[in-house]
């Protein structure tokens, strides 16, 4: 959270990464905005994270984009301060005040110089009343002129003010834009600031346009629109953002939101059933799915089912894996409330069915576009009763693509349901990174049988995973109810202690064969004094952390849990023995910690030293490095906050 | 695949039926195995999905695909094995707290979409496995044993509901009256879309109300009312049949229609739909299709750079 | 407790309301405060309660009780409430995916009960807070901005499953019509049972079909139709008054009406069914009962055991 | 679980305690037979626990009664093998050839001795697979002549076969009985023979049949069955099982199933609404309430309300708990899977309702009529994101009743969801115990306003529980999104913090309100040697086994578990120090032993030796006595088996 009075951390002392943020109204255009500079950078040779912050609101509310690019590494860390803020209106600058480094650049609006902060009715109450303090402390009269002029003085801020209308009206004169649609081209404004500043060739620039305006009248408004500001930047403050060449010497990339990594995975590991109610942040998994149902123009194909409720789109994605076809159902924690019941008949009967559980700000509905891991506990032990289920977290886009194909192959192998957690930041963080080369992937199917067995006993008793044979094979029953190896309802003692142990034996079996290193990685010290225990998008800003702390001498690492079900028990423990249990740092996105609650319930390991940071936003960089630190000065529990 | 010298004895599992003596639930299995086998459905194809209750039981007495869901979502079950393959015959045996109580949701929402399959509800008034509480189907001011206060709320009418629904086929069958059930439950399976048979089915245990004795002294077969027609025969005629059915089901006094309410075959299937979409979805839906070839995805990189060019960038 | 000073803006908070400029959404409210005013309804004791959508924003920008629940679930909220104390007047405002997607299983089971409250269903054709998918009242074919296809599901008639389900008021309303909307609000409010509106609400932003012009063409009042009488006037009457709703539900061609459709007064509310269960339930319902006197409770080791007399024995 | 051949183990060397089993069809009366017996033993001043198991089907398949009845402590478990089996059907006889004792009583229908264990349609096959194997093994030709032959032979049972044909037409030569419903008295006619063989007084019979047979002629013709049959088995056998005088010295006593138990206690905590839809094993307390909705005449009334399922149930309870009343949902595993959303949405708001949970066998519809103790895991983590419940669990009548009353006051209290668990044992047992004693119950509503008061903030930040009003006192708003202090929907930072610590700050509150003796009991040794570890309607059982293994010179004991949140840490932290982690041995109706999972989640001691149960039948105090000499000498997982 944005405290008051903000100190900037960073000077531009060096330029292997830049950090801007782009704010403006919900609706208002400015993800086109990091779109073009996003692709225009991944033209250029450049790493790019950009995480996107919103509102649950349609259009008006202050939303941002905060991004970090870098051809030193490919980036997976966001980081305060930014070097730059584009800001498409005056909400925009009041809300990141503090969020500029010293000597940093803001674009603005110098129409709207006489804006005050209190009289945007947007803005929520909270940072209304700590802006007026801000304001108080300052001596400043509450304009946005007023703050703009502070941040000149005391922060050494370069300030570009640029009447936007001006720049809309020698647009319309240059091109046959209507006055109704000219404030479309704010968006280009910013970019052509934004490129202008960091130097971004032209030719990346139109790359980038081309790709997202194929009309062709509008392309070429917005390269009109785009050259205006971006010489008029130019000839004013030259690049002084300009990035060093890139070193990452990748040909090609894809740059993907995780939502959309998600989808493409799934239709590598054959997918060909989702269904799906909408919910945010896991429908647009399900809109991309949609739009490639088609895969391949009369080949295979996807069907994308849209239904009443979750209780439904659990049931029925069930139902399709009876079939034999590799079924999903994407969600949130509220739709995954729903599903509770339905995943325990899949348990029950040894479905191979995958949900991918997009985490956000709980409980209730409670954030419900802000990003959290708060759901791991929840989908641990969702469901009464006792069943075998497979739970796998992913870190970035690229652990979420192959954790996606795994997924699958795990449904299969074990006849158990999957839930494959990720999260909002995941979900909307466009990222850059290599193609996967999926000539390494395989596909894994399990015992599966296709023809017709005298006989067939859907549960044979022989091994915890029996042959599995699609309905329309052979004739079988299912039931929820406890059976017997037919699927037949059975009450029997002697019965349902045999297909209990069948059951819940296959988490033995998934003991043996998922390999202990496929639970987690490490980075970091090979004997460290601390190490931070985390999961999910925690990844990023961990490894981050722990590089740049290495750098300074500190002797960390990041141990990063890949699956839960089943846990990484054994390493845990070596790690515990070996470095000590009180230098185990639990760094997660929630209150409680949960990952080290279930490091708990698996080892008898207690974490008693968390990071954690529950306020939707994710943890940056400077943040966790600086939390690290106060650790290793003794503090048991450190809440993050910052972020707007 | 129509088997011929399929019997009804040879759609009956060797489960012992452990439903009440003398239970209206045995005529519905019975019409049903003699629908199925006139039908000559192969049982491998054939898919009875079911919720829980007394009811929830059938397709453990049956031996086709058989699938016990949970209380109240056999729908869903039934849509996600249907549309993953459409080779597939799906009949759903539902209770009427199933149907219309906790899955009441469901039942509206499939008449939106009119997969091609037959609901078969189990209308005994009571909720049979539970012990004999009030089902949506029971009229208020009712008390049938078990209840220790007569029922607080209004009856469902099933008939309306389902017309409201947008269900294709509508009808009533009782199962004192197995030939007419089975001749129905025939009709609707053939059918193209979604078909809805409301079973009046005494509960000899709990309901001491709807007994056989009242049935037989109040049903009548609505197929000999006089130019009785439920056939919609364009789609502008389709509110004037359903208002002509909605009365039928509201019929007052000691009359209780059975047979055919409602028929609009108009309406395409989902599965037809579907096929428009994704034009190849009758000849490979998703159960027909592979995957890999011997653990190799289908879709390999060259393939993956195609579809989806959209987010590959080239660095140049 | 009608407390006459109050204007419509005293039922406003100050809370800024973040509909997208031009949103039908705003209609409704304007309607619902001019109607409390009208109706002098006292703050404290007037509940709303929205389920999650744009809609379900609602009671936020109220100055009265306001109840924010869960996608689907406003009925059963408002039903408890109201149940444990029927003095309040309570009115819920749901979407149409919330009151007829994901929460018509509760939509249909109130019809049962005819409960006395008032529920006000925002029918914009599309999921608006999740960005304009299609809601269940969206036709089939149809393809506002946000979908990737043309819709494959058929749209449910609100105004059909509403009678189907047993409200016992039933009315369209269009947020472009503040005056009527108010009118009808009133009186669904003074209705003694379950009422319902349908209320026609542009989504500016993602629908491009239903628009305020689109509307404004077709829309036309039943209350100016000759003869147009909703009000069922004895419960035999009931099945051709519904008959005769659900034709107009149904009106095909360019012609929307709205207005009120049908009214059934004949139908005991469930709170009068419950008071001549319970004696007492209207002079002391759950709310206005005491449960302990300071701290002891009510039943004591006498009483106790004079209630429960059927458990206790006595070693003789 | 049955196994065969099988030996009994126990003599009748004392009288101090009488077993028996009742067997009959689902539907066919055993419950009447159970009930006369209960309330006559209870007349006499004994105590008894009777145990019903029961399929999932209304009529026709095997269920029975298993009772112990005793005068020398109110007795709280069962054990085999019995001392009695009266049989209404040959199955019944069949189903429990291994339950009865050396030298024990059957007594069965002679006119079913050509019956054949092979041709009983109702029986499983897995039943019937056991019984050929053990016919064969023991040359028996399989019918029911042959079965108490073997009995009477080989296990000196002495078998008192009656013809119930003959009885039933004595009974209609005496009075005026229907021949349709003859035979509806083959219930009396058990209870007749049973009566004579433990020498129960006339006059509790008389008494217990008045009290349930209210119609004159009926009672008669009972009484007429009962001296018809009493009075031929006593002439014959005496009354061998006659227990001695009891010494339990109760004036008093309530007679009642856990159902029934926690419907009264309900009452007495002030429930003004309770929501349900039907499922086993909960719906009979609902019924109960129903039935003294009217409480006291014109007086305080529970509403009692069915809904549509449990979604709407969990939502109604809340509605109604914001309106001021208190509130509650009864349900079982599926149901409650159902409610997980709303749940998550009374944590949010922090909303006082109560859920009381009936576990019953698992996963999915599992063992519907079986009991289990395998929700406690779902329950503890039930709901997506993070907010804080109260987690209570009863091990029997008494606890339940004291319970109910607990739940309502620490919801109203902390103002929380409380989750009440309680499990198909307890409801479907019968049991005797003393009348609470209600001058010592308190009412806590915790902090209420009722009067207007200016600016009122639902979610006043002062404290972790704030002024809770009743709707209709004070405008205020509540919302399942995160918001600010007057319930309005806030995505800020800093106003996330704050109402997060402050809501997840009751776990604080709780921890110091409630106290740590609150939250377990402890019987047995002082400085044992092993401590049994367990919960639920394990008490009964374990404390029985600790008490026979302490007569038997074993330093035992037996911690019994009785707040799951807030744990009882400190407790479990310092048995662990002092008698060592490695002593503790997890007793529990589960497959994992999951309140071993939470003591390592909450401690970070593993219980490493574990004594279980899955099979939907309580544990038996002989299994748990020989599972413990197991465990002591050196196995570390006992899965114990044992009942039809
Ligand atoms: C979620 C859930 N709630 C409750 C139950 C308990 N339950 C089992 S059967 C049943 C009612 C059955 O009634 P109905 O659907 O009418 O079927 P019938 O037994 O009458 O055929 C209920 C409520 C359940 N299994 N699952
Ligand atoms: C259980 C659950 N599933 C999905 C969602 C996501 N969700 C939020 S609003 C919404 C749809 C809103 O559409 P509608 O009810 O028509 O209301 P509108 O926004 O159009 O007013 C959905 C699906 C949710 N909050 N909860
Ligand atoms: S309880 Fe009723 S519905 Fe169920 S089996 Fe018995 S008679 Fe049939
Ligand atoms: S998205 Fe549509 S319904 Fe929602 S506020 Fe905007 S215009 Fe209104
Ligand atoms: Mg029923
Ligand atoms: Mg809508």
């Amino acid at each position: 959270m944005t405290r008051w009075p903000l100190r900037s951390r960073r000077e531009w002392t060096e330029l292997r990464e830049l950090r801007y943020i782009i704010g403006g109204p919900q609706g208002g255009g400015l993800e086109t905005t990091s779109e073009i500079l996003s692709w225009a950078f991944a033209r250029s040779g450049y790493g790019v994270i950009s995480d996107r912050e919103y509102f649950s609101n349609i259009k008006g509310r202050h939303s941002y984009i905060h991004a970090t690019v870098s051809g030193a590494e490919v980036p997976y860390h966001l980081s305060y301060p930014v070097d730059v803020i584009a800001a498409m209106d005056a909400e925009s600058v009041f809300s990141h005040i503090g969020d500029i480094r010293d000597g940093g650049y803001l674009i603005y609006n110098s129409d709207e110089g006489q804006s005050r902060f209190n009289a945007i009715p947007s803005m929520e109450r909270e940072l209304r009343d700590r802006l007026a303090a801000f304001m108080k402390a300052e001596s400043l009269d509450g304009t946005l002129a007023s703050v703009v002029k502070y941040l000149s003085d005391a922060r050494r801020v370069n300030a570009i003010g640029l009447s936007y209308r001006d720049l809309l009206d020698q647009l319309q004169k240059k091109e046959s834009v209507e006055a109704a649609q000219a404030s479309r081209y704010i968006s280009t404004i910013l970019s052509g600031a934004m490129a202008a500043l960091s130097g971004v060739s032209r030719e990346s620039i139109e790359f980038s346009m081309r790709r997202r305006f194929r009309q062709d009248e509008i392309y070429r408004a917005n390269m009109t629109m785009f050259d205006i500001v971006s010489s008029l930047v130019e000839s004013k403050h030259g690049s002084p953002l300009k990035l060093e060449g890139s070193t990452l010497s990748l040909r090609k990339m894809l740059v993907a939101s995780g939502n959309d990594t998600v989808a493409m995975a799934k239709a590598v590991a054959g997918l060909r059933f989702q269904s799906y109610y909408p919910i945010t942040p896991a429908a647009d998994e399900s809109f991309t799915l949609e739009e490639y149902e088609r895969l391949a123009g009369d080949g295979p194909t996807m069907l994308v089912y849209q239904l009443e409720d979750e209780l439904a789109v659990i049931n029925a994605a069930i139902g399709a894996a009876l079939a034999g076809v590799r079924s999903a159902a994407a969600t949130s924690g509220p739709g995954f409330d729903l599903m509770v019941e339905g995943l325990g008949w899949a348990g029950m009967n040894e479905v191979p069915v995958v949900v991918t559980y997009y985490q956000r700000g709980g409980p209730s509905t409670g954030q419900p576009t802000r990003g959290a891991q708060s759901d791991l506990l929840s989908s641990v032990f969702a469901s009464h009763g006792e069943y075998p289920r497979v739970v796998l977290a992913s870190g970035d886009h690229v652990e979420a693509f192959y954790d996606t194909i795994d997924a699958f192959n795990y449904a299969e192998q074990f006849q158990v349901p999957v839930i494959h957690l990720v999260d909002k930041f995941l979900a909307n963080t466009i990222a850059t990174f290599p193609i996967p080369d999926l000539s390494s992937v395989k596909i894994n199917r399990g015992a599966v049988i296709k023809e017709k067995v005298p006989g067939y006993k859907r549960f044979d008793f022989t091994y915890p995973v029996s042959p599995r044979a699609p309905l329309g094979t052979n004739v079988m029953w299912y039931t929820g109810d406890e059976h017997d190896e037919y699927g037949h309802i059975s009450e029997d003692s002697e019965n349902r202690v045999k297909i209990m142990e069948k059951r819940m034996g296959k988490l033995e079996v998934m003991e043996k064969e998922i390999p202990e290193e496929r639970r987690y990685s490490y980075f970091g010290d090979e004997r460290p004094d601390l190490i931070l225990v985390g999961w999910g998008f925690v990844k990023g800003v961990a490894t981050k952390a722990v590089s740049e702390l290495r750098a300074s001498g500190k002797k960390v690492g990041y141990l990063h849990i890949r699956t839960f079900v089943p846990f990484p028990s054994r390493t845990i423990g070596s790690v515990a023995k070996d470095v000590g249990a009180d230098r185990l740092v639990a760094v997660e996105h929630n209150y409680e910690a949960q990952a080290a609650v279930l490091t708990a319930a698996n080892t008898g390991i207690t974490i008693g030293k968390k990071i954690v940071k529950f306020t939707g936003r994710p943890m940056y960089a400077n943040e966790l490095e600086e939390a690290v630190m106060r650790v290793m000065k003794g503090e048991n529990r450190v809440v993050l906050e910052y972020g707007a | 695949m129509a088997l011929k010298q399929l019997t009804p004895a040879s759609y009956r599992s060797d489960v012992w039926n452990d439903w009440c003596p003398g239970c209206g639930n045995f005529g519905i299995v019975a019409a049903m195995t003699q629908a199925f086998a006139e039908l000559g459905l192969a049982p491998e194809s054939t898919v009875v999905v079911s919720g829980i209750g007394c009811s929830g039981k059938t397709p453990h007495f049956l031996n086709v695909e058989g699938i016990h869901t949970l209380h109240g979502r056999s729908l869903p079950y039934a849509e996600g094995i249907r549309l993953a393959n459409p080779n597939l015959t799906v009949v759903v045996n539902a209770g009427d707290g199933d149907l219309l109580g906790i899955g009441v949701g469901h039942f509206v929402s499939l008449g939106r979409r009119n997969i091609d399959m037959t609901v078969i509800m189990h209308d005994n008034t009571v909720y049979g496995l539970t012990k004999g509480q009030a089902a949506p189907t029971l009229g208020r001011g009712l008390q049938p044993k078990a209840l220790p206060k007569p029922n607080i709320q209004d009856a469902i009418n099933p008939i309306a509901l389902a017309l409201a629904s947008g269900y294709t086929f509508i009808a009533r069958g009782y199962t004192s009256r197995v030939k007419h059930l089975k001749e129905i439950i025939k009709q609707a399976i053939e059918h193209k879309g979604s078909a809805f048979i409301d079973v009046l089915q005494p509960c000899v245990t709990y309901d001491n109300i709807h007994t056989v004795e009242y049935y037989n002294k109040r049903v009548y077969d609505l197929q000999e009312v006089e130019k009785w027609d439920p056939v919609v025969k364009s789609q502008e005629e389709a509110p004037q049949k359903m208002a002509q059915a909605m009365l039928k089901a509201y019929e007052g006094g000691d009359r209780i229609p059975i047979g055919v309410f409602y028929v609009n075959p108009n309406v395409p299937t989902y599965e037809e739909r579907l096929n428009e979409r994704l034009k190849t979805y009758s000849q490979m839906p998703p159960a027909a299709q592979e995957i890999d070839r011997a653990g190799v995805p289908l879709i390999g990189n060259e393939g993956f750079e195609r579809i989806f060019s959209k987010y590959v960038v080239t660095v140049g």
